[in-house]
């Protein structure tokens, strides 16, 4: 439980500088999380065409964790189906919470967030950009 | 502290953070327990255990008398002139409800004011949006000035013939502010409000007399104090709580109860439907009584004296913000760090052992007024010393240092 | 049951009643606690206290986890859906205040219905007094028939499209009568109301399933149960408790807090507003633990048995009238004694030994139907046997010879 | 704590035979008070004519000691001045509590109620019409 498992080389460099920050103007879809907790405050905006992820952005305020996380899903989710980034939320959240496993390749940057999983306190923050993803989908589901 | 008050509690010896020793600063959160509480608990559910005011059996009304010692031993605490003015909630949050709820939404009107202050807990606020939206009562807000003190200014201008309440913190659980309650009630009565004092942060930390301040009501909470969860209180004029509409409805709180109406018993009863949480009412005895052998006036000292050497040892770190008043600090210094999110700072603490709290401390008005998103908060108790403040600040370089800011090279190096 | 369970029970050992054993015949009240939950309680004090949801540090997300796992206990309890369908409270009589409060002040409007029954608790009907009186609903009554049976025939009188809920008492406190909520609850879907089931009393002796019984609403407590005092559960449909509006205001149940307004988190944290009972929830859950090992099934058959016994054992006494269901009787046994008053023979069995209740049982509407003022009471749970039943009997008959009617002269030969 | 100390003969008697039982029509002062514990409701309704009790009935329900008690009260009182009525319900007060002392002139048959002191579940029942008594007083006061 070294806290060099925890601070990664690839969160504090995408904490200090963070990937795809910022609000889309007209998203095809957005929402915003909280994580009450801690005070972390994420809104991730997500432009969608024929079921594919062209733009996101995110923007908020909150730790090393959660701000390093958004970025580096922005990163990832960009060019992907929604149901591949579904699945890939699934595979990120089961990493975080120590489930095991080699998730090398799809997760790519993501593999950073591992160590997540030996600080449980932090896990909440690991997943508040993916959850608050997810909840985008699925608010624009419902329309 | 005479000496080391670390071993009257249990957990200090039974948690083991990753080898390393404890060192609780989070007691503003909810404090530690010592033996002396837990043993009270033991021996009521292993020897006199049963419901209170009920039963006409021997081992019932020990019972009850357990528990109405209780309630003295908290109107002595606080000098509440009698015990039927003290009313056992679950904690300050329901005690500050039941006056919102009892006494606001049956006495407010459309247009009356309730006035609030910006260094509020939720607890303080939440409920009043409840009831202004069931009444129409408008909520005003005493300003935070210099040294994060209040304003009493500002009160005396918002202070108007339609004022019904004012209702502010004793202590900040975010700055350890004192605040002149005892000035604010004299000026509330003036103005022919109502006063209420949520003592969460006071109660605990110093001696408090409800008479000397003179307020209307009161709240705190059990297990700030080293009592047990689940028990709260509220202490009101007794005039007041005789007049005023119950909260909870249920058993023991009525006198007779028909199909579609009923009256109530009298204060306290009235204000305590169904079984109450007799442990923690006992509980909250053996705590007073711990804390009355160890003196409130040495616990305030032994605090201020710990908060003012941690703002000074703390200093020295790079790029901190520290927000506690320099006239009346106490215990509790809340901080920010360059580079550092407080949730950051909160696990590198961690990792040495070090509990503090990182977040909005359920005071996000107070963040906005403060143009932060939230702060790391060290608050001291009885238990703690000096040496805990040295690993605290160490462990807060170790952070600094973490996050400097950096090309990708320099990372860990 | 298999084995003498009272090992289990310290109090059994410890409570010196005139150095007669403690025959405790008040479970109906309370019940006694085992030593696993008094332990459980202790080792939480001891080892892992910290406040919840709040900390970012690894003791307090222990405490968060063990207080989780005690929702998922209850859960799995009464097999709610999932663990979010429960909020903790202090016990029955606050859960049935929330639902009147948060759900009733907000969604009744003038005219509109409340059906209650006429065997309700005072903490199924104070609360919708008050919620009443503030609203303008009408409250109406499922009448009592014959054999100490809901008379669903006046239910069914009274079910109109202005009935907007229908609240009743699962097993009552008085008369042990197990009501038909499943089939209250259909009824009650079907003219459009909610079903709002008060299981205080059915919760700690018999397997409950709320799925099954597909109410709106649940409530019970913890001490009824073998768990601490200050503990109490409602359970509620996850959508409807997603579109309630809160009842508490305070820490912890707020996303967003403004000075004037606020929004909300959600289920159950939306409900539990500031520091909860933590201890309380860690020894629910080991009170449920105890029982699941026992075996609800078990705990029910054995109830049954004795009241069938103690029924048919005091039938024998002189003058006794029993107020006890022949079809659906279990472990609780009201009865009045020709020319002895309840207190009397409380006292009288008291210095046996034996602690029963005596009085209206919180249920004063029921004695009006059973034209009474107060009865006595035993009611058993899992330590007790027929043994206790034996020693009960011989005690009242020892109240009926000293309340013999006579002249001056036969006092005491 | 023998049960004989507590059912004594005279409180038996005046529980099956009780003495100024019923309301007066048009009393000077009265009052009805409740035992919440045991369900005891009794209603004491009294003349008073310069300052001295010239009638006093009680009426209501309760266990054998509330009604004794009032039922002895009753016996007790009338033909005395309220303030010596007042002294004596203290005095009443104290021996059923348990302080000790010599009680037996003044307090006449009550005395029968000393035994209540050593069943303190028992001492709310037979202060019960002692209280409501007094209620009675205060709310006469008032006017
Ligand atoms: C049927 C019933 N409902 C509600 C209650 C209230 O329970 P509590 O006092 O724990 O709130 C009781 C217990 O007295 C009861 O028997
Ligand atoms: C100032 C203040 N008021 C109220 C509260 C609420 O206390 P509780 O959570 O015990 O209800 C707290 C504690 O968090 C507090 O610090």
């Amino acid at each position: 439980m070294s806290l060099n498992d925890l601070f990664t080389e690839i969160i504090l460099d995408h904490y200090q500088h963070p990937h795809n920050h910022g609000i889309i103007a007209e998203p095809t879809m957005s929402s915003r999380g909280f994580n009450e907790s801690c005070g972390d405050d994420i809104q991730v905006s997500v432009i969608v065409r024929d079921g594919t992820i062209t733009d996101v952005k995110f923007s908020g305020a909150g730790c090393s964790i959660s701000q390093a996380s958004a970025s580096v899903m922005t990163d990832l989710i960009i060019g992907k189906s929604v149901d591949e980034v579904k699945t890939l939320a699934a595979k990120f959240y089961e990493m975080v919470k120590g489930s095991g496993g080699d998730y090398g390749e799809e997760l790519g940057d993501a593999v950073a967030f591992q160590g997540v999983s030996k600080f449980p306190v932090r896990v909440k923050c690991a997943t508040l950009g993916w959850h608050t993803l997810e909840e985008a989908f699925k608010s624009a589901d419902k329309k | 502290m005479d000496h080391d008050l670390k071993h009257d509690f249990p957990i200090f010896f039974h948690w083991d953070s990753k080898g390393k020793p404890l060192i609780y600063l989070d007691s503003a959160a909810t404090t530690q327990k010592p033996r002396q509480v837990i043993q009270a608990i033991d021996d009521y559910y292993s020897k006199y255990n049963a419901n209170v005011h009920r039963g006409a059996y021997e081992l019932s009304q020990v019972a009850t008398d357990l528990y109405e010692d209780s309630r003295a031993a908290a109107a002595r605490f606080i000098n509440a002139p009698e015990p039927e003015s003290i009313v056992f909630t679950r904690n300050a949050t329901e005690s500050l409800n039941l006056i919102a709820y009892a006494w606001g939404l049956n006495n407010l009107r459309e247009g009356d004011e309730v006035i609030l202050s910006e260094m509020e807990h939720h607890s303080n606020l939440v409920p009043w949006h409840i009831v202004a939206r069931h009444t129409g009562a408008v909520l005003k807000f005493i300003k935070m000035g210099g040294d994060f003190q209040l304003d009493l200014g500002s009160l005396r201008k918002i202070l108007s013939a339609k004022t019904k309440v004012v209702s502010v913190v004793h202590v900040s659980n975010v700055l350890g502010t004192i605040n002149p309650v005892k000035e604010i009630t004299r000026l509330a009565h003036e103005a022919g409000a109502l006063a209420i004092i949520d003592g969460a942060q006071s109660v605990p930390h110093m001696p408090v007399d409800v008479r000397d301040i003179g307020c209307d009501f009161f709240a705190f909470s059990g297990h700030k104090m080293c009592g047990p969860t689940g028990i709260g209180v509220l202490y009101g004029r007794l005039e007041l709580l005789d007049r005023m509409e119950p909260f909870l409805g249920g058993g023991e709180m009525i006198n007779e109860v028909f199909p579609t109406t009923s009256n109530y018993a009298k204060p306290p009863y009235k204000f305590e439907a169904g079984t109450p949480n007799i442990a923690g009412a006992i509980g909250l005895k053996a705590a007073i009584e711990y804390l009355e052998n160890i003196g409130l006036q040495n616990v305030m000292e032994h605090e201020i004296e710990l908060g003012n050497y941690a703002a000074e040892r703390l200093s020295a770190v790079e790029g901190i913000r520290i927000f506690r008043p320099k006239k009346t600090g106490t215990g509790v210094i809340s901080f920010t760090v360059d580079n550092v999110h407080p949730h950051d700072i909160s696990t590198i603490l961690d990792s040495e052992g070090v509990a503090i709290r990182a977040g909005h401390h359920c005071a996000q008005p107070l963040m906005r007024t403060l143009q932060v998103q939230s702060t790391a908060r060290a608050s001291f108790y009885l238990y703690n010393d000096k040496q805990d403040v040295e690993v605290l600040a160490k462990a807060l370089e170790k952070g600094v240092a973490i996050f400097k800011p950096r090309k990708k090279a320099d990372v860990f190096k």
